[in-house]
């Protein structure tokens, strides 16, 4: 087993003093490996990513990466360190070209580096290539979903964080984000994903864990999980913690 | 006893947004006293269908129809005035007003008339029907606090007592639990049921709680991608095999 | 109202109306003033306070109100009694006007909208010179007289005056407490909420303009009388600017706020008048540091302890 | 027909000058959700600090504007940025604006009590004198104003597109939130829109003044046709700014001269009030979604 690079010790976070989200939240993610966040909406599974990016101050408990504290620090500095974060949704600069997305993803590198770290993402994905001068809010779905990846790949990141990257995708653009990312991991990078299309994405992963009310629910090997029939419960009725008990 | 005419009746509603088929043709009926259930995987267009329901925004087409009345297009004023109330996914209090102001607030606008009001008590009459339902969602101790500095779940109950306070006909609910400690869910389910049995108003509730949906509502309508993909009694949905794929992913 | 914030407010009016008998005939007007100040700020506090619409341009109502007193007065020769009510209705008109902006758009750009008007107005009120005297303004403008008596004498007419303010502030008082009171703070609280529970937010927006503008222009009635000389100057937009920034200073939406905002601007500067310009430079500077420490404007200052106690 | 151009050609030139400061105040916009209505004052500073510059230390006027730039990128966009923007953004737009009328005052106010109430006399930058091609006849200071203002304006633009931080800057102002996570550092490119404006509203002070003269309250009247040009334009697109700016220079002078001189105020205000009527995005706005 390899040893977790990112780990959450009773972490509380929330959006204002009277809405907390996170509650004691204990949970990692292991070297080289898929770890897969799933469970209900409003479980906390986007906090965990927002507040291990130094997007939102945990109000209390620890987060480590590689063993060191790093509660608090900003989205600069975790990417200095090694952590890229894709957040859900559309998340380019429409009037820029597609080219100038992706130079602003290595901002913090030296000048220098950036075209030869552009042009090696660019070998991963051909289709952005082709794009390369279009306007980042005329190319499609699957391809800005693909830049964005790319664009975060830039810093060469050693985990990387990535939040429901299946929305609006086609089943087919889905497989190939999800085996690009099993590539990555192969190669090396962590990946923490909080992802809805829960059985394709369980597929690709290492691991799963659960999340219910703030709360790590159930920790189990991602092939264990599709293999349970009661996986269905899980989502649709029935506590996660009954099922794990049972 | 012939079968008794539906309170709402959602015909083929749809809500383009160019390309983008938020509402896709999506009908359903809600029977008095009936709690019908939506659920469906994030962006299933719940949340749209409401407000195109209750003229928060305006349909592609389709029609809408409430105790057999045409109300498609018409405002959240005019909705509310029929005896349809709504309760918001997001925090919708009136922060600087008090509790008990707050329920008073959402409920003296349908007593008498504009001008009668200017000349109405204080509490519009409606003092010690609002503090039944203070007693009801037990805020007595907040009662005279501004709602703004109440905690998310206390906020939330204030929102639906807020819905309830004119009883409406028709209440349509949106992610009620969303937010809210677990203990706080299982009272709200009590809460809900006790409402509909008293009031006896008709209720629509988007929950991703399934425990909750499932317990609370007799008929539930599973939405993916616009659509609706199966409707039936819960325990039938819930091993519906499209539904499992949907949220599941195949 | 608990029992002392009661027993301040008696006090306190008894102060008001025994405290012109021991000044000098400056004094006195300078307390007529503030009183006639009030009547627009009482308004605005309604508009901004409690409906929560942004306003810049009171000054405008309070000109209207005192070009229509002007006017009806020294060339119609109509009365005092007779002009009040014809000034209050033509702002309330006016006032339901200006409200329409205000459905379509919020916050700075309702505050540019109105600064616009008020722009207009007084446009309109230096370039008609036949009917407003242009920038000679209008002067020789009488005091009112009831059953023969005549309030020409700096006392009497401060009375007046100060019962007038007393009125206006009872039934602004009967109104922001009545249901609609209630409503007023719906809109302003949260919109789209009011709407859905019922409350008319059109009819209400644009009511609370027109209220608003009325008591302007019964104060511009009153300043008219007063002062006995108008010009365009006295109604330009940093006259609703002042007034907005005392509304806001005192503490908007709540009932005494302007009290306090209009003391500060009118009152304040003349004891400190060895300041002169910089007065006004010292308040715009502490109009800057009160928005970032005290936001809720100075009578919110108590209310800041307190929660500040029950916080641990 | 001859004199109908030279009305346009000097409404272009002064909507040129509403468009700058219009410019800037859009940019603020855009950046931070900050609304300053202290922009009129912004441009009334850096005049009497080009007056200082020339007055005491007998500089030109060339040098007292590049001395003057870095004074009002330190006050005007630095101070002003940490001081009053920085902790009061979070609280919503109405309590900046508040501020910022504040501010309006105060600055005004500091400068009537301390330097003078009186209007003071401002050199032109550009020569005098009337440049004629056959029946048109059109000023040296209007030609100059235009080529200078189009410099600035192209200038930007070039900035904002063809550099690596002009488009950080532009990711900014597009989605906060993205530009965060990419690692940009958001409130520096923040702090580089206030200096731009700062030194947009230096130019508009050095190419205005001359008009307007030297007067504590001269911000009142440019600063409303700002506010005003870039709501017309629309509030949210650097180009609106341009067309508002243009729009209300043309149509003031048009006015002015056919119409009535004693309205010619009311024009960007008339022209305002229809577009928010009837366009509350503006000319070339993007309508901004109701929120639900």
């Amino acid at each position: 087993m390899s040893p977790s690079i990112i780990e959450f010790e009773n972490v509380v976070a929330g959006y204002s003093p009277s809405l907390t989200i996170l509650n004691e939240t204990t949970l990692d993610a292991r070297r080289g490996e898929i770890t897969l966040l799933i469970g209900p909406n409003g479980a906390g599974k986007s906090t965990v990513l927002k507040t291990l990016f130094g997007l939102l101050l945990p109000r209390l408990g620890e987060i480590r990466f590689e063993g060191q504290r790093i509660n608090g620090k900003p989205p600069r500095e975790l990417l200095a360190e090694g952590i890229a974060f894709v957040p859900q949704g559309r998340n380019l600069f429409g009037s820029l070209s597609v080219r100038h997305n992706l130079e602003l993803g290595g901002i913090t590198l030296p000048r220098a580096e950036l075209r030869g770290r552009i042009d090696e993402v660019l070998q991963r994905f051909p289709r952005i290539n082709e794009r390369i001068d279009n306007q980042a809010s005329t190319i499609s779905g699957g391809e800005q979903k693909q830049l964005e990846i790319g664009r975060a790949l830039l810093l060469r990141p050693r985990v990387l964080l990535i939040d429901e990257p299946s929305i609006g995708l086609s089943p087919k653009l889905v497989e190939q984000i999800m085996t690009m990312l099993r590539t990555l991991a192969d190669e090396g990078t962590t990946v923490l994903m909080v992802e809805q299309n829960v059985r394709t994405a369980l597929r690709y992963s290492n691991r799963a864990l659960v999340l219910e009310m703030g709360r790590l629910a159930l920790d189990r090997p991602a092939s264990e999980i599709l293999q349970d029939p009661d996986l269905n419960r899980l989502f649709l009725g029935g506590h996660a913690r009954t099922s794990a008990a049972g | 006893m012939t079968a008794s005419p539906s309170l709402l009746e959602v015909k083929d509603i749809r809500k383009h947004y160019g390309a983008i088929k938020a509402v896709d043709g999506v009908s359903l009926s809600v029977d008095p006293g009936e709690i019908v259930g939506v659920i469906g995987p994030n962006g299933s267009g719940k949340t749209t269908l409401f407000n195109s329901i209750l003229g928060q925004i305006k349909p592609t087409s389709g029609n809408v129809e409430f105790c057999g009345e045409d109300i498609t297009g018409m405002s959240p004023l005019q909705l509310s005035r029929r005896g349809v109330g709504r309760t918001f996914q997001t925090l919708q209090v009136f922060v600087k007003l008090s509790v008990r102001d707050n329920l008073i607030a959402a409920a003296q606008e349908f007593k008498g008339t504009m001008p009668s009001r200017l000349f109405a008590p204080p509490d519009a009459g409606l003092g010690y029907h609002a503090d039944e339902m203070i007693e009801l969602f037990r805020l007595k101790h907040v009662a005279h606090l501004p709602a703004g500095s109440l905690s998310y779940g206390q906020q939330k109950l204030i929102d639906i007592a807020m819905a309830f306070m004119p009883a409406p006909q028709l209440v349509l609910l949106d992610e009620p639990c969303a937010g809210v400690n677990p203990i706080l869910v299982d009272e709200l389910h009590d809460l809900l049921v006790n409402l509909n049995r008293t009031q006896g108003g008709s209720f629509v509730v988007i929950e991703h709680n399934m425990d909750f949906i499932m317990k609370l509502c007799a008929h539930v309508v599973c939405m993916v991608e616009g659509k609706v993909l199966a409707e039936g009694p819960p325990a039938e949905v819930q091993s519906n095999r499209q539904v499992l794929e949907a949220y599941l992913g195949n | 109202m608990n029992r002392t914030r009661r027993a301040i407010l008696v006090v306190a009016l008894m102060v008001g109306a025994l405290l012109p008998l021991f000044l000098k005939s400056y004094g006195i007007y300078l307390l007529t003033l503030l009183c006639v100040y009030l009547m627009p700020a009482f308004g605005l506090n309604l508009i901004v306070g409690y409906a929560g619409q942004m306003s810049i341009g009171q000054g405008a109502f309070y000109g209207i109100g005192a070009y229509i007193a002007a006017l009806l007065m020294t060339k119609a020769g109509i009365p005092f009694w007779l002009v009040l009510p014809v000034a209050a209705t033509s702002c309330f008109t006016i006032g339901l006007a200006l409200g329409f902006p205000a459905l379509r758009v919020q916050h700075h750009y309702l505050a540019f909208a109105t600064l616009g008007f008020n722009v207009l107005v007084y446009l309109v009120m230096r370039n008609e010179e036949q009917l407003t005297g242009g920038t000679f303004g209008m002067s020789n403008i009488p005091r009112p007289s009831l059953f023969g008596y005549s309030f020409d004498g700096a006392l009497p007419f401060f009375y007046l005056t100060y019962v007038s303010l007393l009125a206006l502030g009872c039934v602004l008082w009967w109104l922001l407490r009545s249901p609609w009171g209630r409503a007023f703070a719906a809109l302003r609280d949260n919109p789209i909420r009011a709407e859905s529970t019922g409350v008319n937010i059109t009819a209400y927006t644009l009511l609370a303009f027109a209220i608003g503008a009325a008591c302007a222009g019964i104060g511009g009635a009153y300043l008219a009388a007063l002062v006995n000389f108008i010009e365009p100057g006295q109604f330009g937009v940093s006259v609703s600017l002042t007034m907005l920034l005392a509304v806001i200073v005192g503490g908007s939406g709540r009932f005494f706020g302007p009290v306090l905002g209009s003391a500060i601007v009118i009152l304040l500067p003349e004891w400190l008048r060895f300041l002169q310009d910089w007065y006004l430079t010292l308040f715009g500077f502490a109009v800057i540091v009160m928005m970032i420490f005290l936001p809720g404007g100075l009578l919110s200052f108590a209310d800041r302890l307190k929660t500040r106690r029950r916080a641990p | 027909m001859g004199e109908l151009i030279h009305l346009v050609v000097s409404g272009t030139a002064t909507g040129a000058i509403y468009a700058l400061a219009a410019l800037g105040f859009t940019l603020l916009w855009q950046a931070s959700n900050t609304v300053n209505f202290a922009q009129g004052e912004f441009v009334m500073l850096p005049a009497f600090m080009m007056l200082f510059f020339i007055g005491t230390l007998g500089t030109p006027l060339w040098l007292a504007f590049l001395l003057t730039c870095p004074v009002a990128m330190l006050l005007l966009g630095y101070t002003f940025k940490r001081v009053i923007v920085d902790p009061l953004i979070r609280h919503g737009v109405i309590p900046l604006v508040i501020a910022t009328l504040g501010l309006a005052i105060g600055l005004k106010q500091l400068v009537k009590a301390s330097v003078t109430a009186q209007a003071q006399p401002f050199d032109s930058a550009f020569p005098n004198g009337l440049l004629t091609m056959g029946t048109i006849t059109v000023s040296y200071a209007d030609v100059g104003t235009l080529l200078l203002a189009g410099m600035i304006v192209i200038g930007l633009q070039l900035f904002l597109n063809r550099t690596l931080t002009g488009r950080a800057m532009q990711a900014v102002a597009q989605n906060t939130e993205a530009a965060k996570v990419l690692g940009i550092n958001v409130q520096r490119m923040v702090l580089y829109t206030f200096l731009i404006n700062a030194v947009l509203a230096v130019v508009t002070a050095l190419l205005i003044t001359p008009t307007y003269l030297a007067k504590f309250d001269m911000g009142e009247s440019i600063g409303l046709k700002a506010f005003y040009a870039a709501i017309i334009g629309g509030f949210n697109q650097a180009r609106g700014a341009l067309l508002g700016g243009v729009l209300v220079g043309v149509l003031e002078n048009l006015t002015g001269a056919y119409v009535s001189a004693a309205y010619k105020e009311g024009v960007a205000l008339l022209l305002f009030m229809i577009v928010i009527i009837v366009r509350p995005e503006g000319l070339l706005g993007k309508p901004e979604e109701r929120k639900v």
